[in-house]
């Protein structure tokens, strides 16, 4: 079946897949939102609702032995990825459990062992370590694809054009997804740059880009499916711009007052888990007592992941003292 | 006297330079029209318009380095760094220009610059969120460091920055934005270089700076129950230093306590130790006791966090150690 | 007498200004490698041969109260800006009298009053600071226009991106000029980036940008002369990307193996002098009399200013010990 | 044993790790073409190929934080910065990526990668191409920092770090690549964290690393002929530090000089001054002389840079110093 085809009837089984993902990463931020009202997280909780397509999408394009790096808001990419929800609560909730061990936190969850780069506190930062990430894979002649989650606001920052760049002149499997939802905090994309259509940034380098609507996990899917064939055969990196809008402010405390209410409803209306759902029901046949089933499953599993990481324990003193030991 | 928040204090610090000196503009992340994310830009916009407050982009190299490009054409910019961690971003803009553009014109060029931006644990925000990193700025000739621990002081000294003519790293803490105290209103100047006796004691000197400073006033006040009277002395600004309090403290107590939030390893705490007993050896009873952040990135489990920096019995002990009284005599008492 | 009339028709006073900018340069490169290699210059010396019509063509589409910044290979610029070539000679000398009393050298010339904020030795930062100039005038309401002159390895760096965009984002009156001699020392543009065509870049952030031959001096003067003029208008920044080409190696001691001859050679018969040469004689009527006169004259301002500075003193230990007491 | 020159030992230590290990690459401005600006890298492309052997635009932040990522995913990664003083550039990757990733990732992630660079004064090169910065790079956890000062140290440490998993910051010096030393072919290794005593002696202790060790050494015989036996004790590595050496030495001389390029305020003497006044507080007969640069950028005039980092003269001067040696004695002599 070629790729068109597939495009216009994919498998019940992937169209499951995505609705889980989008819906389990939907479920993660809500509920954890919930959690950090509790005050049983703290620190920083930059929610991804609204941008999970984006996630979702990209990661079902992806396979064994690639590697993902992220963002600040990063709990959708480290879902997508197929990470496991219990160690990922643990570690917010600063459990022995965690993924960081407690160490890290909702900025730094990373899962090294299966090529997630991690989560990253600083805007930006995501792009270099991504492009390194390639650059390994390239000199070990593995044919691994990077993808490198991205943001608007990061799009200003010097290293975007620096690694993008190199990416560029070494012809590396790497993929760049902005996710361009046009604020950085409350500051709107237009007042950060004069051009919001930030693919134009890759054209300009000589970098193939494209740009997508971030809300639809399908066309993100099929867009990235074909640039991760393109750097399969050595024709990296490629830029994808991932238009979307978060749900909310840009953090849990954050009321988003600023974020225009027009706005907001017309992306709530291109709401990508809905996207997903209804993609499932219509391309498949999937019918409201399947999704209904679906949709328990993810919300026991998440019970089951605070359960988990409630019970788990926080590293001792001695651990403690043993890893500072190596310093 | 009234007394304002640190956070208070700090926006009528820039206000009244703003409103005394048309050069004078402030650029940053979320400082015009949010107010800034501790709120000290609050109602700046409103005041004096688009072109002096203005919202960057995520670029702290750009940003810093646009400020300091300001500054060399003679304009006094204020450039907020929301967390001193991401000043790391612009440090070739601090190190290789601010900072050498001085001697490097042979005097003529000066760089009115003044970058604020916050440093310190608490809260889980983890380690890119954390540090305190003034012994990087301490060890670049050229560029003055201040550390306020109170609200007076963080608009005198912020005032004073915006009248130099050499760069200024103004570090401020996160957990002191809100903490209040008495600030006098209108023209209020605290001199760099002038260090402050925040507690007067004859036993021992307890060194500390931001927020170590209300830290080492607890463990002072609960030493003054044991019968120990330790002095804290808060040298406000770290370039300049004011050597001579300090030296002159340490002369009458003859034992040092220095408490810095910063890892161990090469804070800025060492070189005021590598001072003492340069210029006070004969002065000391007790080798300086240095009670400092664990060489660590910190750790986002607040137990462990707080593990990692310095708390107030830590200050205690070493208080103890520097006057030989041992750990067992404490037990016994 | 409108533009385009004018350019057709430029007044001997101005050619004979551009061709004695131009030749100035020339002379102090060439004379100035001399002194290095006579041991009397020590440290860094990037000529600028080769490219003096930009810094010529730029410069004398500025007036007085205007602002540059400059790089590495910093004479030039300081030259047409109008510079006292002795104290540039005393600088590299490392005398008293020079522009930073010694202090600084060839990478660090500046002349903070007249509006030079000066040489640099890190590629790229004379753009953050040139931008911060042009926010100075603009908080002040001047009307100064700030050149930033910049390199092709230059637009690599994070610094390119970051305050290009923020120029654009608060429409300074900025001018940024891309000095592209297609290498970074031995490393040829076409392995430092896809598209050697710098100045897209800036369109892919919103910014007018254009291309000019760089060995032509009046092509360049009338390009940043209109974009002095819209600058004026409000409509800043803009970038000027100027090809060009190197006449010899990276420093004086890189013999510049790795140039291709046939470029070097049609570089070189395109080579500035001569084109501001043939202008004036061309199109104002000058003869072999006149040139020779200005070129005697400019060789001997220049041995005038070896002499000053050979004369001129160093700082004293004394002199130094009150400079640094003030760090 | 042969004689090679720094740099070449430093090539031996990069070519026989890359023969050694696939994962081990190179990236740097003109390190591949042209053989690097101080021919450590050269003939590596003919022999290694483009792949693992790679000129970069100048991008110094994206060469860094590039390296750091393949290092993550498990390369190893050398970036070369040309000039210490550009690192500033990178300074975000190496402080909050680099050296946090460990901890971050609760020990998980491991970052094996090795940026070298060089450093110092000497010929001219003036403030933004002189610099020191070790101390930066000390005070930042989860960074190591190497310091080499001669050819057999250059080529085991290097070799070393290119088997570590933690980020080494590898300084070399720009007036060490061209002196030659002895140096053992093949396997020859120099772990982390083992000062070398360069000199033995019982009269004084003088601690350097770097180009601060031959200087040292000269020092040194010059003390010699008046009679005084300096010890002198090279750390090789900052961080982790060899304290045990370097005390055992000071309990031995009671009497400490620490020699250091760096500008004085703030740099790692300081630090080492503040742990042997702290842990050999009652071994010392004088206070801890600290010989550094001064704090100030590096002036381009050759006299002003020579007078702006410490000579022979001023670690003679200090040892005698510390010695109690009055200078109206020395003159008398
Ligand atoms: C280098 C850096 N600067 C500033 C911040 C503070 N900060 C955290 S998130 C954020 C806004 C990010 O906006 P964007 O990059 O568009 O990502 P989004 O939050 O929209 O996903 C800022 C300014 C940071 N973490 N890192
Ligand atoms: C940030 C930085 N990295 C590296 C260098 C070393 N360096 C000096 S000039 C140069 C090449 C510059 O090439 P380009 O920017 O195109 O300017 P050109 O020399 O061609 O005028 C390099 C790599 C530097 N000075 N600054
Ligand atoms: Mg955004
Ligand atoms: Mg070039």
């Amino acid at each position: 079946m070629d790729e068109a085809a597939k495009r216009n009837a994919p498998s019940r089984e992937f169209l499951e897949k995505i609705f889980r993902t989008a819906y389990r990463i939907r479920v993660f931020e809500t509920e954890g939102i919930k959690l950090y009202r509790q005050g049983l997280i703290r620190g920083y909780f930059h929610p991804y609702l609204g941008q999970e397509g984006i996630a979702t999408g990209v990661c079902a394009a992806l396979q064994e032995g690639d590697y993902i790096a992220s963002t600040h808001r990063g709990h959708g990419h480290c879902i997508a990825w197929g990470a496991d929800v219990k160690r990922m609560v643990a570690e917010l909730l600063q459990k022995e459990s965690g993924y960081c061990r407690g160490y890290g936190g909702s900025m730094h969850i990373a899962d090294i062992a299966r090529g997630n780069l991690g989560a990253n506190g600083i805007v930006g930062a995501g792009t270099p370590l991504g492009v390194g990430a390639a650059l390994a894979a390239q000199i070990r002649g593995s044919d691994a694809v990077t993808v490198t989650f991205t943001t608007d606001g990061a799009s200003n920052n010097g290293t975007f054009l620096e690694s993008l760049n190199l990416a560029a002149i070494w012809n590396l499997s790497f993929i760049l997804v902005i996710e361009n939802n046009q604020y950085a905090v409350s500051t709107p994309i237009e007042e950060a740059t004069r051009d919001p259509d930030l693919y134009k940034r890759g054209l300009s380098i000589g970098v193939e880009s494209h740009q997508v609507d971030g809300n639809d996990p399908l066309a993100v899917y099929h867009l990235t499916r074909e640039a991760v064939e393109k750097c399969r055969a050595g024709k990296g990196p490629i830029l994808i711009e991932a238009k979307t809008f978060r749900h909310m402010g840009h953090h849990v405390n954050d009321p988003g007052k600023y974020m225009p209410e027009e706005r907001l409803a017309y992306y709530k209306a291109r709401d990508p888990i809905d996207r997903a759902r209804t993609a499932l029901i219509e391309m498949s046949g999937a019918d409201k007592a399947d999704i209904a089933a679906i949709e328990a499953e993810i919300a026991a599993e998440f019970a089951e992941a605070v359960g988990f990481a409630k019970e788990s324990r926080e590293i001792t003193p001695a651990e403690f003292r043993e890893f500072v030991a190596a310093y | 006297m009234r007394e304002i928040m640190y956070r208070e204090a700090l926006r009528e610090a820039i206000d009244e330079e703003m409103q005394r000196n048309g050069d004078v503009f402030i650029i940053g992340e979320g400082i015009a029209e949010r107010g800034g994310s501790y709120k000290v830009t609050e109602g700046l916009l409103a005041k004096y318009g688009p072109k002096r407050v203005r919202d960057t982009p995520i670029a702290e190299a750009g940003m810093i380095g646009v400020g300091v490009g300001a500054a060399i054409a003679g304009a006094r910019p204020i450039v907020e760094i929301l967390y001193v961690d991401f000043a790391m971003l612009g440090m070739d803009m601090l190190v290789n220009q601010a900072a050498k553009f001085r001697l490097m014109t042979g005097g003529d060029g000066r760089v009115p610059f003044v970058m604020r931006t916050q440093g310190g644990a608490g809260g889980g925000v983890a380690a890119q969120h954390s540090q305190s990193l003034e012994a990087l700025f301490y060890h670049i000739p050229g560029l003055k460091v201040v550390m306020p621990s109170v609200p007076a002081d963080a608009k005198g000294l912020l005032k004073y920055a915006l009248r130099q003519d050499d760069p200024v790293m103004f570090l401020e803490h996160k957990h002191l934005y809100m903490t209040k105290g008495p600030v006098p209103e209108g023209e209020h100047i605290v001199e760099f270089g002038k260090a402050d006796i925040k507690r007067p004691g004859k036993d021992v000197t307890i060194i500390a700076w931001s927020n170590m400073v209300p830290r080492a006033l607890e463990a002072a006040a609960a030493l003054a129950e044991e019968g120990i009277e330790a002095e804290v002395v808060d040298p406000r600004t770290l370039v300049p230093l004011d050597k001579d309090t300090i030296l002159a403290s340490v002369a009458r107590t003859n034992r040092a306590v220095i408490v810095q939030e910063a890892v161990r390893r090469g804070g800025v705490a060492s070189d005021i130790a590598s001072i003492i007993q340069e210029e006070a050896f004969y002065d000391l009873d007790a080798p300086i006791e240095i009670v400092a952040g664990l060489n660590i990135p910190i750790p986002f489990n607040l137990e462990l966090e707080k593990a990692s920096v310095p708390q107030k019995d830590d200050v205690i002990r070493a208080a103890r150690r520097a006057l030989h009284i041992q750990p067992m005599a404490i037990a016994a008492k």
